[in-house]
């Protein structure tokens, strides 16, 4: 358990410290930095085992007073492995005739040191130190967003750090009002602002100033997490950011703000009525739907494209963490599924960029026959992120409409279909144009560098296989999760 | 292991071997070949399997639980009505697939004929396992990958822009009524969660009325979107166009088709019987369809276009069947509800003849004239005289003229909407006059239209180079078109046979239909419920076959001398191909009649000579109809939605101070609402 | 068996009877105009003539047009042995019902428009046009004229009307009953191209319908058209004579029966031809775009006619 | 009550960190920020001393020492270096006039007290007087960043967004355990260094520091 953790933990650590002291960058080290994020992802798979075999739903494999994984956290491991393994293998810096060394230095120092920042931000057990780990994923993930500098890309880095400090700061006041009510209630006690020790004496807390800190909090990781209308840095983040680091921001760092909502949402839950906090996730859920829905009717770029849906997938997966045990369910197997399909696609509309060299939807035609594979595999991902089966979302949204209407919130699962349809017709207008018509004249014909294709035909695989059978391992790993989270 | 599971097993493997081997084909000839290959074995597979389950009447079963549980699990159950319609798939499927092997020669070098194979065994497989699913999530996964693969297949040509808008429509509608189907399946499923057929069934007898009512008001938009119910019909006469000619065939044969089954399925099936408003509900929503379907088919210069509209229309006949039967059964007249559902089995299983007969006899004419323009063709019965006839079969079949097998169909739906007569209630039963009324006119016109169909394109002068130009086809295709010829005929000459079994498996729907017996009288006559009238397409053919044989053989016997001479053309010498009849001249008096509906734009600009205004250079003549149906439907929404996103769009606007100021204002927002929650 | 050869026996005599009966409204039309006219007869020699001569077939013409005049005929005939014109044999021995007969005469009209269409000259395609539209437009109401019949009857099968008649004459006089027949008697005139919807003594084309679709044909063909087109009209008077007043019709195959039941037989489509002749010397054309009014006006009559039977039920 | 000293300066020190948030809504050099800046991170410096003073709490002059050190000292240098480096760049018209956002300031401090006030009821300690006015300096740094124009003092207004969050803590809880407030310091410095690079990003690439620039990316 514990040397799982530790060789999740480390090796981005290492790879980040060896870019640091490396100079002038190697290839090397690109090669080292992709060992490193195997082994961790292998650590992390370890872990999942681990917490399943350990089958106790909640009660927790506390390593320290500081690190503790439980299902929730392995769930989460394993995502941020897995898409840190892709963005570290299709990255920079790998090929001899490749980008600038500065700038593949600056990838992968900052890429791991994102990677390790999210990981802590998932297996430790103090919510302060949580929020510190999350601060730093905005600060780490900041720095590679000027990769190249561009007018663009400085404006949306700006952007990025000035709106997610503050949010995140917010989420800080929350924690700290918290911690407030809890040493004004219980007192001083070690350890008390571990969230389990929180959840345990919340029944003692004052309900109304829990509420204000969960008001904070709510706002604050929704901000990170793209909660519309916090929403407003991410599709400039998203798209100007290389692709490998929007697809761990956009696959995995809005999955890890959220999972920082939830375990508020637990710790709340035992001191107020779930109505509250439901409610809140609902409605900031519905908003980030509807703008996700219809910010993708008339979109222009591709990438920004992918981060509309992905503020659409964080609506979802939050209306689904206000529907009980099933709706949980639903909505962090839909993390699990988006972390996949999403990264997936950033990481070939990068490739598609690379080749068009413009991101707007209008000047990229004819891609099925200029890059056949990278245009029928770019076909699946959005065809997966708008929800068809066989894919992993399907299930997911299935679930998601199911527990609304077991529920009883039909008027939700009405609304929620709706956008659905709006996006669903939006993503397949883009998409019937990027993929057929004529060939711009001046663009080469044929793949290059084939085996990133063939490593994102392996996620596509995990779609379906996510998507045909839910394997047993990951819905129990869910299931325990949901124990964790719902009382 | 018994004869079903093993033909679902083959089927299963057939298409999948189909899919896999032709995207790994070394060449696109090879591609072509094994996509055939794989969907025969599939289809035969799928024949197995449901002719044993229609013969022992034994349904097959088969679960796997482990597969996605969460949602749960696979279940496969086929009973007879599923296996007819697996029956529907493969029968269609079977010529289909020979018929595309030289079909797609075409393609070759064009389009992914890889691809085109995967596809077109997913789509075969999605179609069939449509009505072995025997659980929720199996069936929409079914259902998916039905609508999924066949956007692939209509995109096919997709270097036309038309072709790209029309998956675009397709693909949207599709996705619409799929996410009608979520709803309506949950809303059904009990709150224990279980998602099998047999619990929703067992769970929609305890459902209050307005919930049954709800769910069978969004079955009828789920399941009519796909069967091509007006207004819901748009994307048919722009998918069916743009597919290639035997996916048309299977798309308007078969997968149209299948919203039926969904029909039959849930609302006969799982609800039962309910108030007498739904039947009306499908008997007014499948007059609508049956007569706008033939009159925009009427008025269709493109071919393919016009075939798809009339199967608008067909779905319409067949709803009138189930209308009726539903309206009959609200009044617990269950032997005649029988009649209307099994009437409109028979229609459904004819018309799939028919419709893919005449789509494939069609592939062949655009594969020589090089346009679905009616108005360039003519002539082609020279060039091509198997097609025509194999054509003439079918637009004979189409317009209900007996013996063949859509004249059986129709009588039946007659026969049954006459019996709804005998409804307690006068101001009910007024209802089945005017249901007849409308199918009356619509047999008539159907008449006009392949009469147009027919006879513009094939007969006559060549109204263009490639038409006159125009020769046979490979002969394989013609074999199966010939084979679905014949069925066209054995189904129409044994209709009493199948009506007799159709009947029984309309009666397993429900408990009170399985004791019925059908008023079938022999095996020669095709009898009206009660046995009120009689008739036998049998005995028709046959005396059909004196009364116009005998004259013959004496005109023969005494010889009769002909010669041959140029048409009469008022004195004029030389009579040209400019002046035939053309396709919408022979629509005009029609479009006069019913220009309520059409609302025709004319537009006639004469460009006379400068000297003398009787002296006239040139006349140009367009006039269009206006689908006022589809616009008063679609525009508005798609108004709305735009409108909509331009708004959001603001949101956006690029100020960090503004997005700041939402953040400020959500966190306020919030602050108030834990301020206020108590 | 024996019944067979009856209803074998009463179609030859429908046949011979066809063409006298057009020849007679010619004859009595010409009367009442005040001239003399050709003899009832004359139609015979012409088909004799016609089947004397060549065929002229044109150069585009296919197969179709060779076998329209075979099938038109032919389906004309059937129909003639389908109905009761004569005798009334029981439901068993026919192979239709209404349902059926219609769709039969629809076959035969559907291969003329074809044939009109086949030999390229604008006039079939006017006439093929033309045609088509008027048969659409009468279906409905044929169809509900026979649910009235059905109704009363309780069947769609010509003999249960007929001898349902018999039984209870006073429905004979009922209102749905006469405004059936007055639905189904506007439809024998479009169907058989009467005035007022077609004018079968013109040949001028732009107001022809039915002889537009035939003008190219000749000889032994044309001979077979006309006579199926008077066995048509024969049959169609037959139905509005026996299905509404059947009386005198032979129920069983006596020779007395079936005397009276030729008798019968011959005085009604007398008065009826009468009907029509007086009718044709009376009214004008209507404009080709005036019919559908006709016809909307029959549809409604049917209607009424349905409508009125519910009420009395 | 009121005789206690505790309580008295910490709410002398609280209203003083307010009051240097106002003046920063009411100057308009940036260089008058960097020292409203440095004087409340000095102010919080005291008051966090103070309350380790009066609680017994010896961590907290570790903390204090930081604070000042970071706060108080490095980081108002770096800001003065860059206000140097862009030159005196004024805060030309904000969003809202002086007039204006002073008056929404106040009627922030108002809705501060409103949502503090139930929270005054649930703990005894003599410093939570100053719980409003540390929501309310949140709310007015907040105003700041929403309603200057200039990167730098929307920085200074995120600083002191934190300095307004860590008043919370030290009058609320007497401050969070040491470690995390270690680890806050780091993300405060790190923060403000990534900050400070990216304005310089901004000062070459659109050569000003004015975010109305930065409309580029839209829709």
């Amino acid at each position: 358990m514990t040397t799982s953790l530790f060789f999740l933990l480390i090796p981005p650590a290492i790879a980040a410290v060896l870019a640091i002291l490396v100079r002038p960058y190697t290839r090397l080290v690109g090669w080292v930095s992709v060992v490193c994020a195997a082994i961790s992802f292998a650590a992390s798979v370890a872990l999942g085992a681990a917490v399943v075999n350990a089958g106790v739903p909640d009660d927790l494999v506390a390593l320290s007073a500081l690190w503790r994984v439980d299902a929730l956290s392995a769930l989460l491991a394993v995502c941020i492995a897995f898409v840190t393994l892709l963005a570290s293998a299709l990255g920079p810096g790998l090929d001899a005739a490749g980008e600038a060394p500065a700038q593949s230095r600056q990838f992968r120092i900052f890429m791991n040191a994102f990677a390790f920042t999210m990981l802590v931000a998932v297996t430790i057990q103090n919510v302060a130190l949580m929020w510190v780990a999350i601060e730093a994923t905005t600060i780490t993930s900041a720095m590679v967003i000027p990769l190249t500098r561009t007018k663009a890309s400085v404006e949306a880095s700006w952007k990025y750090i000035l709106i997610c400090s503050v949010g995140i700061a917010l989420a800080f006041a929350g924690t700290v009002l918290a911690y407030f009510d809890f040493v004004a209630t219980a007192g001083e006690v070690p350890g008390a602002l571990n969230w389990t020790v929180l959840r345990e004496s919340a029944r003692l807390l004052h309900p109304q100033l829990l509420q204000t800190a969960f008001a904070f909090i709510l706002i604050g990781y929704g901000t990170k997490a793209g909660l519309a209308p916090m929403h407003t840095w991410l599709p400039d983040a998203h798209s100007e950011a290389p692709s490998p680091i929007s697809a761990m921001m956009s696959g995995v760092l809005l999955a890890v703000a959220l999972y920082a909502i939830a375990r508020w949402k637990a710790v709340v839950d035992a001191a107020v009525n779930p109505w509250f906090t439901n409610s809140l996730l609902l409605g900031f859920g519905l908003l980030s739907v509807t703008i996700g829905a219809f910010s993708l009717v008339i979109q222009r770029h591709y990438k920004r494209m992918l981060a509309y849906s992905s503020v659409e997938h964080m609506g979802l997966v939050a209306i689904g963490l206000a529907l009980g045990p099933l709706g949980t369910f639903a909505a962090l197997l839909h993390v699990v599924n988006h972390a996949v399909a999403k990264s997936m696609s950033f990481l070939l509309a990068g490739r598609i960029l690379h080749r068009y060299d413009t991101t707007e939807i209008g000047r990229v035609t004819g891609l099925l026959r200029v890059m056949p594979w990278t245009g029928s595999l770019f076909a699946v991902g959005i065809l997966a992120l708008v929800g068809l089966p066989p894919f992993g979302l399907f299930v997911s949204e299935f679930l998601l409409i199911r527990a609304a209407i077991l529920a009883g919130r039909f008027w939700v699962a009405g609304v929620v279909l709706v956008l659905l349809l709006t996006v669903f017709a939006s993503l397949i207008t883009h998409l019937n144009r990027m993929l057929y018509g004529e060939m711009p004249s001046g663009v080469e014909i044929g793949e290059t560098r084939s085996w990133p294709v063939v490593a994102l035909a392996l996620s596509v695989g995990l779609l379906i296989v996510l998507g045909v059978t839910l394997p047993q391992p990951i819905s129990m790993l869910i299931s325990q999760s949901v124990r964790g989270v719902i009382r | 292991m018994p004869s079903g599971n093993l033909g679902l097993v083959v089927m299963v493997l057939g298409y999948g071997a189909g899919a896999g081997l032709s995207l790994l084909a070394p060449s696109d000839r090879a591609a072509r070949v094994l996509t055939a290959i794989g969907a025969a074995i599939g289809c035969i597979g799928g024949l197995i399997a449901a002719s044993s389950v229609l013969v022992t009447r034994v349904p097959v079963d088969a679960t796997f639980g482990s597969l996605v549980s969460a949602a749960g699990g696979v279940a496969i159950h086929l009973d007879p009505l599923g296996a007819f319609f697996l029956l529907l798939v493969a029968l269609v499927g079977l010529p289909a697939a020979v018929y595309g092997v030289t079909y797609t020669s075409e393609y070759e070098g064009r389009h992914s004929l890889r691809l085109f194979g995967l596809m077109f065994n997913g789509f075969l497989l999605g179609m069939s396992l449509v009505p072995c699913a025997a659980n929720i999530f199996t069936f929409l996964f079914a259902w998916e990958l039905m609508a999924i693969t066949s956007y692939f297949l209509v995109m096919t040509e997709s270097q036309y822009a038309e072709t790209r808008y029309a998956g675009l429509w397709y693909a949207v509608m599709t996705h619409f009524g799929f996410l009608v189907l979520l709803p309506m399946f949950l809303i059904m499923a009990p709150g224990s969660g279980a998602t099998a057929f047999a619990d929703l069934r067992t769970h929609a007898a305890l459902m209050s009325g307005s919930a049954k009512s709800v769910v069978f008001l969004l079955a009828m938009v789920a399941f009519g979107s796909k069967a091509g119910l007006v207004p819901l019909h748009v994307w048919l006469p722009r998918a069916h166009p743009a597919a290639p000619s035997h996916v048309s065939a299977l798309m308007s044969g078969v997968m149209i088709k299948l919203g039926v089954y969904g029909v039959l399925r849930v609302v006969v099936d799982f609800l039962g019987a309910g108030p007498a408003w739904w039947g009306g509900l499908v008997l007014a929503a499948g007059s609508i369809s049956a007569l706008s379907g033939v009159l925009y088919a009427l008025t269709e210069n493109d071919l393919k276009r016009l075939l798809a509209y009339s199967s608008v229309e067909n779905v319409g006949v067949i709803f009138l069947g189930i209308g009726a039967g539903l309206v009959l059964q609200s009044y617990g007249l269950h032997t005649l509800a029988l009649v209307g559902f099994g009437a409109a089995l028979l229609h459904t299983l004819n018309h799939a003849f028919f419709k893919a007969l005449l789509f494939l006899a069609t592939g062949n004419v655009l594969h020589e004239a090089h346009t679905r323009n009616m108005e360039r063709m003519g002539g082609l019965i020279k060039g091509m005289p198997q097609t025509a006839a194999l054509f003439l079969i079918g637009s004979a079949a189409a317009a209900a003229l007996p013996p063949l097998n859509g004249f059986a169909s129709e009588w039946m739906v007659f026969q049954a909407l006459l019996s709804g007569v005998q409804i307690p209630q006068p101001d009910v039963a007024i209802g089945a006059p005017l249901a007849i009324g409308v199918l009356a006119l619509t047999s008539g016109l159907a008449a006009a239209c392949f009469v147009k169909a027919f006879g513009i394109s094939f007969l006559a002068m060549p109204r263009s180079e490639e038409a006159a130009r125009a020769r046979e086809s490979h002969w394989s295709s013609r074999a199966v078109m010939g084979v679905l010829a014949a069925g066209c005929v054995g189904l129409g000459l044994a209709a009493p046979r199948i009506f007799d079994g159709l009947f029984r498996i309309a009666g397993s729907l429900f408990a009170a239909g399985s004791s019925a017996s059908p008023p079938a009288v022999g095996r020669l006559w095709l009898a009206a419920p009660n046995g009120v009238a009689q008739v036998s397409p049998l005995l028709i053919a046959v005396a059909a076959a004196l009364a116009i044989g005998v004259p013959v053989a004496l005109l023969r016997w005494r010889g009769l001398q002909w010669r041959r001479a140029d048409t009469w053309g008022c004195g004029r010498i030389q009579q040209t191909a400019r002046m035939e009849y053309t396709s919408s001249a022979f629509a005009e008096p029609l479009r006069r009649v019913f220009s309520e509906l059409y609302r025709p734009t004319e537009d006639l600009t004469i460009n006379v000579h400068p000297d003398s205004r009787y002296f006239i250079r040139s006349i140009t003549y367009t006039s269009a109809v206006v689908p006022w149906i589809e616009r008063a439907f679609y525009d508005p929404v798609a108004r709305g939605m735009r409108a909509c996103a331009t708004q959001v769009r603001r949101l956006q606007g690029g100020s960090v101070h503004l997005y700041l100021l939402y953040l400020s204002g959500a966190l306020m927002a919030a602050l108030v609402a834990a301020w206020w929650f108590r | 068996m024996i019944r067979y050869v009856a209803v074998l026996l009463q179609t030859l005599v429908a046949m011979a009877l066809a063409p006298g009966l057009v020849g007679f409204i010619r004859w009595l039309k010409a009367r009442l105009q005040g001239r003399r006219g050709a003899a009832p007869w004359q139609p015979y020699f012409e088909l004799r003539k016609l089947f004397g001569k060549e065929a002229v077939i044109s150069h585009t013409a296919s197969w179709i047009f060779t076998a329209t005049p075979f099938v038109l005929f032919g389906t004309s005939v059937l129909v003639a042995s389908v109905v009761p014109l004569i005798i009334a044999p029981a439901g068993r021995f026919l192979i239709g019902d209404l349902f059926a007969t219609v769709y039969l005469l629809l076959l035969g009209t559907f291969f003329l428009a074809l044939a009109g269409l086949d030999t390229g000259s604008p006039f079939g395609g006017m006439g093929a046009s033309r045609e088509m539209t008027v048969v659409a437009l009468t279906e409905p109401t044929v169809a509900l004229s026979i649910v009235a019949l059905a109704l009363n009857a309780g069947s769609t099968s010509f003999s249960q009307i007929v001898s349902h008649t018999l039984a209870q004459p006073s429905a004979a006089l009922g209102p749905g009953h006469l405004l059936a027949f007055a639905a189904l008697f506007i439809v024998t005139l479009a169907e058989t191209g009467r005035l007022p919807v077609d004018n079968p003594s013109t040949h001028l084309e732009l107001t022809m319908i039915h002889e537009a679709m035939i003008l190219e044909y000749s000889g032994p063909y044309l001979a077979l058209i006309e006579w199926g087109a008077a066995l048509k009209l024969l049959v169609f008077l037959a139905l509005a004579a026996n299905l509404f007043m059947p009386w005198g019709i032979a129920l069983w195959l006596s020779p007395a029966a079936i005397a009276i039941g030729l008798l019968s037989f011959v005085a009604k489509l007398g008065v009826l031809a009468v009907a029509i002749a007086v009718l044709e010397t009376r009214v004008a054309k209507l404009r080709l775009f005036r019919v559908p009014e006709l016809l909307s006006a029959s549809f409604v009559l049917a209607l009424l006619a349905v409508m009125s039977t519910f009420l009395v039920r | 009550m009121i005789a206690d000293p505790l309580s008295q300066l910490v709410m002398l020190g609280s209203s003083g960190m307010l009051l240097t948030a106002l003046i920063v809504l009411w100057r308009k050099g940036i260089p008058a920020y960097v020292t409203a800046y440095r004087w409340q991170s000095w102010l919080l410096a005291a008051i966090t001393a103070t309350v380790g003073y009066y609680g017994h709490d010896p961590q907290l002059y570790w903390v204090a020492a930081v604070l000042l050190a970071l706060k108080g000292i490095a980081i108002p240098a770096l800001l003065a270096t860059m206000q140097r480096r862009f030159g005196a760049e004024r805060e030309a018209t904000p969003y809202v006039n002086t007039e204006t956002s002073l008056a929404i300031a106040g009627a922030l401090v108002l809705f501060a007290y409103v949502i503090a006030r139930p929270w005054m009821t649930i703990t005894t300690l003599p410093t939570r007087q100053g719980l409003p006015l540390a929501l309310a300096l949140l709310f007015v740094s907040l105003l700041i960043v929403v309603s200057r124009k200039k990167a730098m003092t929307q920085v200074i207004g995120f600083l002191m967004l934190e300095n307004a969050i860590a008043l919370l803590a030290a009058v609320g809880t007497y401050g969070v355990p040491l470690l995390v407030e270690f680890g806050v310091f780091l993300d405060a410095l790190m923060g403000f260094l990534v900050m400070q690079i990216f304005v310089y990003h901004i000062h070459e690439t659109f050569d000003t520091i004015d975010v109305e620039e930065l409309t580029r990316l839209r829709h």
